[in-house]
């Protein structure tokens, strides 16, 4: 299987302005918020997770010519004919998103802690490096951050494991941290000194002890 | 599904009274089937978008910065941990479960990034203006922290420490800025409105006190 | 001072219209000279007592375990991260500042204690019970917590494991007593109304569904 | 300096009927409220902190004759006049809890967790042993727990540490676990069998590799 993601931009040569935004400019066309909303209300039926979503969306061939609620929408019809919406026996939504649970909804969220089952295998200020292989499959760990040297630099606890979620393999809850690295080991010490520090948050099998 | 071809024309940002666009038709069609099929409740669209055109946005995160310069014990707490100190304020919520606030000082200067898509903290800041999600941004806030900066008008001293975070999991960031100079005499609702959104993301500072 | 003699009368529950005993007295006192010196406000006391008498008390906690019997995704959060799902039900406070929250299964039942003083989780609960404070209690629940439960009326199979809190830090423990049998036409509401303050300690099962 | 606590009950021998009482019966005598609010009101003004209190209260020397309210009273008493209240330059509060405040400061608490500055020494499933060392001074490691190998079962986090805090030292923020014994590891194999577990909420100071 060859998975690619459109959407790993970290470190890439994009030109471009950033455009700046007032705060209460929040659409650009009529059915932006409808797009925002479907999404929002498609969470509680449990068609799809946060990360089949992600996956969806980063593999859209054109990814990188749409604007965002057209890559929400593009793969929102995609996960609709994968998961057989249209089909004899479209699969039962978990839960409706009526209209009068939606404050609920919002202010509750779906928490992604779970109960670690293990100990964290890495501890504050320890040094870690990132696995370099590329995973055939959705990932959250930047293609700048692979098989790089960093510094724990906080421990979240256990939280859903993209890796399988978006695989609709389970939750499979990791310890996940954040783990800093200097500017020299992610760009090069011929980069434009900033004086800056990334991190990324890394689940526990994205890393090595360093 | 014939509605589904990608929308070809040209971005426009003007939608006067004229017939539906090929983008409108595309999402009327996807909203159709998906609450023909019982997934979703046409009404529960217009509440999920009228929480974030008017409930939901950085005004929310602008309490939670105003109250930390005010209270010296809640700033310690929204340090330790945020999630707690701002589901006091009321402000839990979707894409804002786990929450992390970082503190700007004169030594370090915090900037929020999702290299991998849009992860935002919707809960205190509400929807993401279009430039977060956009390839420019995502592409250069890891690489060229001081250009970006420069772009949205800030210049740091040389001297200043570069923090970036990329949001590659479900943890949120939240940016606590310094507090502005000459405003020990406001009070914390005249704070609330020095703090704007992109100094909550890092892009900006706040106001001044006049 | 002279007022700060013990109180050397056995314990009267009845204080009916009568002198003010050397206890009151003693009381008064103290406050009138920490009102005198500036330290207190006499009318936040009576705003303080009004709190726990009518506002924070087990029916909180009674509103958490009925919201995560009928809440799969509720119970997982609160399993998870107590903190931050009570405080979205909008219950957190002194001495409830760090939840953990256990759960009562066939295999386990769960006790708190505090042997130390008299740790225990206020924002849900409210104050805690005399017994609680008391020596019995606490010498006890930690060496023979069969013998405390049949105290209780509580008699568990031999089989089950008795895991014994013992809250000697900050963090403090609500039970998630196990959901009645024959309960699963309830509401919610008529759900926390079989949720006893002695089930969310451990030293009591909540009622049966009738 | 030899400091005893007359609070440290855990397991002692102890007679005595643990006395039932129903959830609305919240004080024994009209004084009770009063100590419960002063008591509460105190906590703003930092004259003390919870750890002092609590120092203060198990070293009363006739604790195990005192209901709990009257300890709490004793101890305020007494840290009133530690704290130089009756003197000339009684210490200024920090803040007085003015009735309009009592609402807001109670659902707000007052977290004990802090931002750790280095790594926790222990995760999550090892072996510790408890130091068996008796401090002369206030702490947290009940002497049933002392100089006993259990297995870390949380991990919470720094949080002030009472120790130091109990003395005026300072917060000195240690990393606070969750530690479980066998009962037969803290009563002997000679116990009564219960099939119980308890668990101290210990703080990394308090143990030692196992």
């Amino acid at each position: 299987m060859n998975y690619h993601s459109n959407a790993d931009l970290g470190g890439q040569d994009v030109r471009g302005a950033i455009v700046m935004e007032p705060e209460g400019e929040l659409f650009h066309a009529p059915w932006e918020p409808q797009v925002m909303a479907l999404v929002v209300a498609m969470g509680p039926t449990g068609l799809s997770n946060i990360d089949m979503n992600r996956a969806a969306r980063e593999t859209i061939p054109n990814y990188r010519d749409l604007s965002y609620y057209e890559i929400w929408l593009t793969a929102l019809e995609k996960l609709v004919l994968q998961q057989g919406v249209l089909g004899d026996t479209p699969p039962p939504p978990k839960q409706v998103l009526r209209a009068e649970l939606v404050a609920a909804a919002i202010s509750k969220g779906s928490a992604f802690s779970r109960t670690p089952t293990g100990p964290a295998r890495y501890a504050l200020g320890q040094r870690v490096r990132t696995i370099a292989v590329q995973p055939s499959h959705h990932t959250r760990l930047p293609a700048y951050a692979r098989g790089k040297v960093g510094i724990v630099e906080r421990v979240h606890g256990a939280h859903v494991f993209p890796d399988t979620n978006a695989r609709g393999l389970g939750e499979n809850p990791q310890w996940l941290y954040t783990v800093a690295f200097d500017e020299k080991e992610l760009w090069g010490e011929q980069h434009l000194q900033q004086r800056s520090t990334i991190s990324v948050d890394a689940f526990e099998p994205y890393l090595e002890p360093a | 599904m014939s509605e589904h071809e990608h929308d070809s024309q040209p971005h426009s940002h003007e939608h006067a009274q004229r017939a539906l666009s090929p983008m409108e038709l595309r999402v009327r069609a996807l909203e159709a089937l998906l609450t023909e099929k019982g997934y979703i409740d046409p009404a529960a669209l217009d509440v999920v978008i009228d929480a974030y055109q008017t409930k939901i946005g950085p005004r929310n995160g602008a309490r939670v910065v105003a109250r930390a310069w005010c209270d010296a014990e809640f700033r310690r707490w929204l340090l330790a941990d945020a999630t707690a100190a701002i589901a006091f304020l009321g402000l839990t919520g979707r894409q804002g479960e786990h929450m992390v606030a970082v503190e700007n000082t004169p030594q370090v200067h915090n900037l929020v990034v999702c290299t991998l898509c849009s992860c935002y903290p919707w809960a205190v800041l509400g929807l993401p203006p279009t430039w977060y999600k956009s390839a420019p941004y995502r592409a250069r806030a890891v690489k060229d922290p001081r250009g970006v900066l420069r772009e949205f008008g800030v210049e740091l001293p040389e001297s200043t420490q570069i923090r970036i975070w990329d949001s590659t999991a479900e943890v949120r960031y939240l940016v606590l800025p310094q507090r502005p100079a000459g405003s020990e005499d406001l009070s914390e609702e005249q704070l609330a409105n020095l703090v704007t959104r992109d100094s909550m993301i890092g892009t900006g500072l706040p106001g001044t006190a006049a």
